[in-house]
């Protein structure tokens, strides 16, 4: 019997679920065993009747907490869809402001018709089985996650830090550029795409399970951050995290 | 005369949370309304205090299918702001990367979202089945788009590669070589869906409206030129809040747009009636076989528009290749010095004008921000295209105006997440 | 030099078996009985491991649980905890596995015949003694005494009840079982392993100990030995790691300098003392 | 050992012979501002006077991710070795980096020989180069390793004008016979070399304090040592270390299947000793989950268990986990010469 899959958005950019989209010849493939019977972006039908859910966004309003809630009561599985869903993302930025200014510098004097929380990560409300990292997902390893689900195993997802990639891929350090990184406290698994772009890491995958914060705080200071700037990198997806504290 | 209660809660093959409801009783409509309940964003809020170059990394996660689009405005922003002068080649590759953003947007779009409704279909999945090689070309096509931004940007979503100033990677000629090939092969796929479209019908929709979008002397633009309108001629940039003027509807708390008249309409279509005469002559040839003049009233012809656009994509993209191959690439560290200052970056995002306005204080620290979303701004057209539909179907049955309405909005090819930063219904 | 050393064969490559028979043993573990499917023995000693490939899934060291005596096939004792072993418990009769090995060098057998024996087995330790009891009890007269101490957790997590009961029965075992928290039903004796020990009585001079279980259990039941003047080259046991490739390429068993999967998994206590890491 | 001259211009002809002769070319390229081997496409991107690559050229014999198996899936499964080796000249290689390729030519060949690297290993000619402009975290001459005398088959130096080729195989012979124009080198010429390799040797930074045949015992004494904790303190378990490392040769293996779930592989990867979940086993049992306790196995590895094992040095001193660590802990040098300290 064929798998059927559900994906399901809140709070984000449905950048996580374009990717899936992007799968191109895959999808087809993938079509062969599995029944997506749920994808708002790409498709009208739907089914409340699945086994693999697929959550992207944050939680950012009161009215989401329910939905999602149903969405774990149905699901066997219940696997977080990129950054937003996993930490939160950078929808807590707004977390570090209290919600009323929030409202106030983008609404104005309609402010007060709005409704909204602290961004949080879904597993903050329900609990979450497996997570697919990443600012968008990596849709590699969305389809090994899925792969291994499907096989009934637990997928494989990397518990060391981005740097393990960074260097198998052959790229200078940023830190050696004179620039900062966080690649040696987040989790891998992106192959350092941002980092073999000319970029750095943004820890857009969330820490590694026991992250050196302290060692890594220290090595931010002596390329030259202040406390400041490094709260700041480290808010970018990981605010929640801070807040959560 | 049937009794309507349409309800169609959240609109499904577009990107974010749009609801629809008409009313009528005793055959007179007693609402009809088009709503967002998606959850908004704060991005203005978030934005502010963080560095320049966090702000253009964090400006693209407003939306996910458009992320080329908010990318390059943040960065047109940043750079104006900061008075930051563009190199030839910087200036050749972030074109590129956005036409790759506007192939992919529209195939998406045209043959993902929007062509199942012609063929009778809830999605593009049954389509592996009954229209194999349709999809296929599809797939293709969105492969060959997607690659191109990865190759430019670095990655098909959230891309990397272009900061404020020029690029951080470069392509190699080979995998230009490589991208050229399959561009060319591309024009095929796109004659075959000029075909394809030919043959679906089109609903005949008229109502008259005010079309928005960038004008450039030079080209037709993108990522360029002063604000046009069908009606008003053209205006700087700068004015760009005279021509938005955002608003709030009296029965919803949703800020909506207009200019002219009642509302105006951004997108492939606006884009298309403003700069038709500087398309390419293979673009403008298959509008013509598909029946596209300017000056089109007709919403539902906005698809038809971005194929037209497609055709343009490739090509400019082809030429682009061609000057970046016979000049060589050449690392190039971009020169960016902070200042304080406002700059206001203008694209058009596939589905629209948009309109990143940031001010930054002497440390390159954002203290204020204002983005302007085309989805935003063609909510007011929608729901007057509504208002103007509605009546003229109101003989069909219940199922038939649900479609057609359902039909209208995804024609918009709306991007409600991102146009939620700025946008809510109350539901009364 | 290179040249002549590169092998004809991969030392990555399973070959196949069958599963023939899974006989469920507690409420995660399974035995599991597989035959070759080139019809070859396995030839394996007790204490062995072989690595256990389920395509698709990955591999996992397993110890062989019968004892080479019997012919024509061979048993690995499963509990289910990960990937593998999941996969494992989810198979039929029928089903085709790799298997790699056997690896590693085993108990040494000759070094116990003539030996008294008392072998400790806290858990599933029993799935590799298993496998020595029964070689020592197909080749009784080749060994002195064996004296089994047998620990579990609870009455429910009895390994082998059935083999336990039967060795119960011989006059020429001595075995002692323990749990570590009774119920009702449980008569035995509770308490950890080591509390065994005072009901067992022993011929220092010629006993050999052959411990496996949980790490936690190795520095009690090494004191007990010692409290009984066992030297530390009598101590034998068995230690777990772990193990990707099973035959000393991949470094994840190493201790110290010692590759758990050659030089290991048994060792002797005296060779443990030395690894700073061992337990 | 024979010895031959070719002229500097005569250089890039023989590259470029070399390029389009069957085999693939690797040697040391420009990167962002160091250095890396990659294949070579022209003579021109050839820099031969490199202080260090980013990466180890280990990584064309023994390659981050390698498979080692495929199947096919099913009730009836079937399985496959995959074996691939292709003819490879690596092109430049330094001493250092020769002696660690004789090390894991060991370590792959001893107990059970490893056809994957084994083969690749086979149909690999190395041309080394002398490392001149050595990179400032190396420690070389200390452990024997700025020059080598075996384990390449041709090695050049380059002694201002033209280089000098130590013929080390037969193999190497026949390239230079074939493709490369050179005449005997002159005693004056090799007396050069000699003072090149002299002068290199002083423009080491870094010593080490002590013999590597005193490693072992050194180590022997030290497990105990306040160094392991107070220095581990800092180690962000990002792995840099192994990973640049041209001696470390752990790996992890794991399946792989395709999207229709019928066939898969099983290949392994790069892994080490200094992530965290390296020795962890199932039931939450971790033997090293402590950075204290990975940051020393490290060190004794690389100075004391690879020695005992396979009678070569588990460090050759190229100083790329130093140049690797942000967090400034990584050298072995740094460490033996502390504890060198330490103990007396
Ligand atoms: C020499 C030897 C002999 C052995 N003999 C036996 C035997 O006879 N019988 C027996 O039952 N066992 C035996 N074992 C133990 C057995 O090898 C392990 O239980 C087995 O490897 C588990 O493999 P798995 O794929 O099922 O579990 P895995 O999927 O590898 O996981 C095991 C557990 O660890 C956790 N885990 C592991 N890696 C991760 C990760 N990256 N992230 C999160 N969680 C993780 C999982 O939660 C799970 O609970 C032996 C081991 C050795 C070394
Ligand atoms: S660039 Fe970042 S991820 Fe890469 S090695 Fe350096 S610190 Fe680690
Ligand atoms: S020693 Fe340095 S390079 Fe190695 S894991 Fe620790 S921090 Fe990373
Ligand atoms: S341990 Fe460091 S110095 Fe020694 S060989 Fe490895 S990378 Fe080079």
């Amino acid at each position: 019997m064929k798998a059927k899959l559900a994906f399901f958005d809140f709070t984000g950019c449905e950048g996580c679920q374009l990717e899936v989209l992007n799968f191109e010849t895959e999808l087809v493939e993938l079509l062969n065993h599995v029944d997506i019977v749920n994808f708002r972006e790409a498709k009208t039908e739907s089914e409340d009747n699945y086994e693999i859910a697929f959550v992207e966004g944050s939680i950012t309003r009161e009215s989401e907490i329910p939905k999602l809630k149903k969405i774990r009561q149905q699901a066997k599985i219940v696997v977080a869809l990129g950054a937003c869903a996993c930490l939160g993302g950078v929808n807590c930025l707004k977390n570090f402001r209290p919600m009323k200014e929030n409202l106030r510098i983008v609404y104005g004097d309609a402010a007060k018709y709005y409704d909204t929380i602290p961004a949080r990560p879904i597993s903050s409300i329900v609990p979450v089985d497996y997570y697919v990292h990443g600012c968008p997902i990596d849709k590699k390893e969305f389809l090994k996650v899925t792969k291994a689900l499907l096989l009934g195993k637990r997928p494989e997802i990397p518990n060391y830090p981005v740097c393990v990639e960074c260097k198998l891929a052959g790229n200078v350090c940023t830190f050696d550029k004179g620039e900062t990184c966080l690649g040696p406290v987040t989790r891998a698994g992106c192959n350092a795409i941002c980092i073999s772009n000319g970029r750095h890491c943004w820890g857009c995958r969330g820490p590694v399970d026991d992250p050196n914060t302290n060692s890594e705080k220290e090595i931010l200071q002596k390329h030259g951050l202040t406390v400041e700037d490094i709260l700041n990198q480290f808010r970018i997806f990981n605010g929640y995290l801070e807040v959560s504290k | 005369m049937t009794q309507l209660n349409i309800n169609v809660h959240h609109v499904t093959r577009v990107e974010g949370h749009g609801n629809i409801t008409v009313n009528t009783k005793d055959g007179k409509i007693e609402e009809i309304t088009w709503a967002i309940p998606e959850s908004p964003r704060f991005f203005e809020a978030m934005l502010r205090g963080l560095n320049y170059a966090d702000v253009t990394w964090i400006a693209p996660r407003i939306c996910g299918i458009c992320s080329i689009a908010h990318a390059t405005a943040s960065i047109q922003a940043t750079e104006a702001a900061f008075g930051v002068q563009l190199s030839e080649q910087a200036m050749l590759l972030r074109k590129l990367l956005y036409h790759a953003e506007t192939l992919q947007s529209h195939v998406l779009h045209f043959y993902f979202l929007a062509a199942p409704d012609f063929l009778g279909v809830g999605s593009v999945f049954p389509l592996v089945n009954t229209h194999k090689e349709v999809v296929l070309r599809a797939l293709r096509l969105k492969k060959l788009a997607n690659d191109l931004a990865d190759l430019i940007g670095g990655r098909k979503t959230h891309p990397m590669a272009c900061i404020v100033g020029g690029f951080t990677k470069l392509p190699e000629i080979s995998q230009l070589k490589v991208m050229q090939q399959r561009l060319a092969q591309a024009m095929d796929d796109l004659r075959e869906t000029v075909k394809l479209f030919k043959g679906l019908k089109i609903p005949n929709f008229v109502r008259e409206t005010e079309y928005i979008a960038l004008k450039d002397p030079k080209e037709y633009a993108f990522i360029s030129g002063d604000i046009a309108s069908t009606d008003t001629g053209t205006a700087p940039i700068a004015d760009y809040l005279s021509i938005t003027n955002e608003f709030c509807v009296p029965q919803s708390t949703a800020k909506f747009s207009k200019h002219n008249r009642d509302s105006y309409m951004v997108g492939a279509l606006a884009r298309f009636n403003n700069n038709y005469a500087q398309l390419s002559p293979e673009a403008q040839k298959a509008a013509e076989d598909l029946g596209l003049k300017a000056i089109c009233h007709n919403p539902y012809m906005i698809s038809v528009a971005q194929v037209v656009e497609s055709i343009y994509a490739v090509e400019e993209s082809l030429k682009i290749i061609d000057q970046l191959m016979a000049q060589g690439l050449k690392e190039e560290k971009p020169d960016v010095k902070v200042k304080a200052g406002r700059g206001i970056g203008a694209v058009e995002a596939p589905r629209g004008i948009l309109f990143h306005d940031y001010t930054y204080d002497d440390k390159g620290v954002l203290t204020e921000a204002n983005c302007v979303i085309p989805t935003n701004q063609n909510h007011n057209n929608i729901q007057k295209d509504m208002e103007a539909l509605v009546p003229s179907v109101i003989n069909k049955s219940q199922e038939e105006i649900t479609h057609l309405l359902e039909m209208l909005v995804r024609a918009y090819d709306p991007c409600i997440s991102c146009s939620a930063h700025f946008l809510e219904v109350k539901f009364v | 030099m290179i040249s002549q050393a590169v092998p004809q064969a991969s030392i990555y490559l399973p070959h196949l078996a069958e599963l023939i028979r899974i006989e469920p043993i507690a409420e995660r573990e399974k035995v599991f009985e597989f035959r070759l499917k080139d019809g070859k023995e396995l030839g394996h000693k007790p204490g062995q491991f072989v690595e256990l490939s389920i395509f698709g899934i990955g591999e996992a060291p397993i110890s062989l649980s019968s004892s080479p005596t019997k012919k024509g096939s061979f048993e690995l004792a499963v509990r289910n905890v990960g990937n593998v072993t999941n996969a494992l418990h989810n198979l039929d009769i029928g089903a085709t596995v790799g298997i790699r090995g056997p690896f590693g060098n085993g108990f040494p057998v000759d070094n116990l015949k003539g030996k008294d024996i008392v072998i400790v087995a806290g858990g599933i330790g029993l799935f590799p003694l298993r496998s020595l009891i029964n070689y020592i009890l197909d080749k009784r007269s080749e060994f002195g005494r064996l004296i089994i101490l047998s620990g579990s957790r609870t009455p429910q997590e009895r390994m082998f009840v059935n083999e336990l009961e039967k060795w119960h029965k011989r006059e020429d075992v001595e075995l002692l079982e323990t749990v570590d928290e009774g119920d009702e039903e449980w008569t035995g004796h509770v308490g950890v392993v080591t509390t065994l020990s005072s009901e067992v009585h022993i011929d220092p001079e010629k006993i050999f100990a052959v411990v496996v279980g949980p790490p936690v259990m190795y520095k009690f039941v090494v004191a007990e030995c010692h409290k009984k003047g066992i030297p530390d080259e009598r101590i034998i046991m068995s230690l777990e790691r772990r193990m990707k490739c099973g035959i000393g390429k991949c470094g994840h068993c190493q201790i110290n300098g010692v590759y758990v999967c050659q030089e290991g998994p048994v060792f002797t206590y005296a060779e443990v003392k030395k690894l700073r890491e061992a337990i | 050992m024979e010895n031959k001259i070719i002229e500097k211009q005569n250089m890039a002809p023989f590259v470029d012979n070399l390029i389009n002769a069957e085999a693939e070319v690797i040697g040391p390229k420009r990167k962002d501002g160091k250095y890396a081997f990659d294949k070579l496409i022209e003579t021109g991107e050839l820099c031969l006077d490199y202080d260090t690559t980013l990466l180890p050229p280990k990584m064309y014999l023994f390659p981050p991710k390698e498979t080692l198996i495929k199947f096919e899936l099913g009730k009836e499964p079937e399985v496959e070795p995959v074996v691939e080796a292709k003819p490879l000249i690596l092109f430049g290689v330094h001493p250092y980096d020769i002696k660690a390729i004789e090390l894991l030519d060991v370590a792959f060949s001893t107990t059970n020989p490893d056809i994957n690297y084994l083969s690749k290993r086979e149909k690999a000619v190395i041309i080394g180069v002398d490392c001149l402009n050595p990179n400032p975290n190396a420690f070389c001459p200390s452990l024997g390793t700025a020059t080598a005398e075996t384990g390449f088959d041709l090695m050049l130096t380059d002694i201002g004008d033209s280089y000098v080729v130590a013929i080390g195989s037969s193999k190497g012979e026949q390239l230079l016979t074939k493709y490369a124009e050179t005449r005997e080198a002159s005693q004056v010429e090799l007396a050069q070399r000699n003072s090149e390799r002299q002068k290199a040797l002083a423009r080491y930074k870094v010593t080490l304090n002590i013999s590597p045949e005193e490693l072992p015992q050194l180590l022997d004494k030290s497990w105990d040592s306040p160094w392991w904790k107070e220095k581990s303190e800092k180690c962000l378990s990002c792995g840099s270390c192994i990973v640049v490392c041209p001696t470390c040769f752990c790996f992890d293996v794991q399946d792989d299947v395709t999207l229709n779930l019928k066939e898969g592989e099983r290949y392994r990867q790069w892994d080490g000793c200094m992530l965290v979940d390296f020795a962890a086993v199932a039931g939450g049992g971790n033997f090293r989950g402590d950075k204290e306790s990975r940051f020393r196995h490290r060190m004794y590895r690389k100075g004391k268990y690879i020695w005992e094992r396979y009678g070569k040095l588990g460090c050759v001193g190229c100083g790329r986990c130093a140049s690797a660590c942000l967090a400034e802990i990584a050298s072995p040098a740094e460490t033996f010469n502390r504890l060198k300290e330490e103990s007396k």
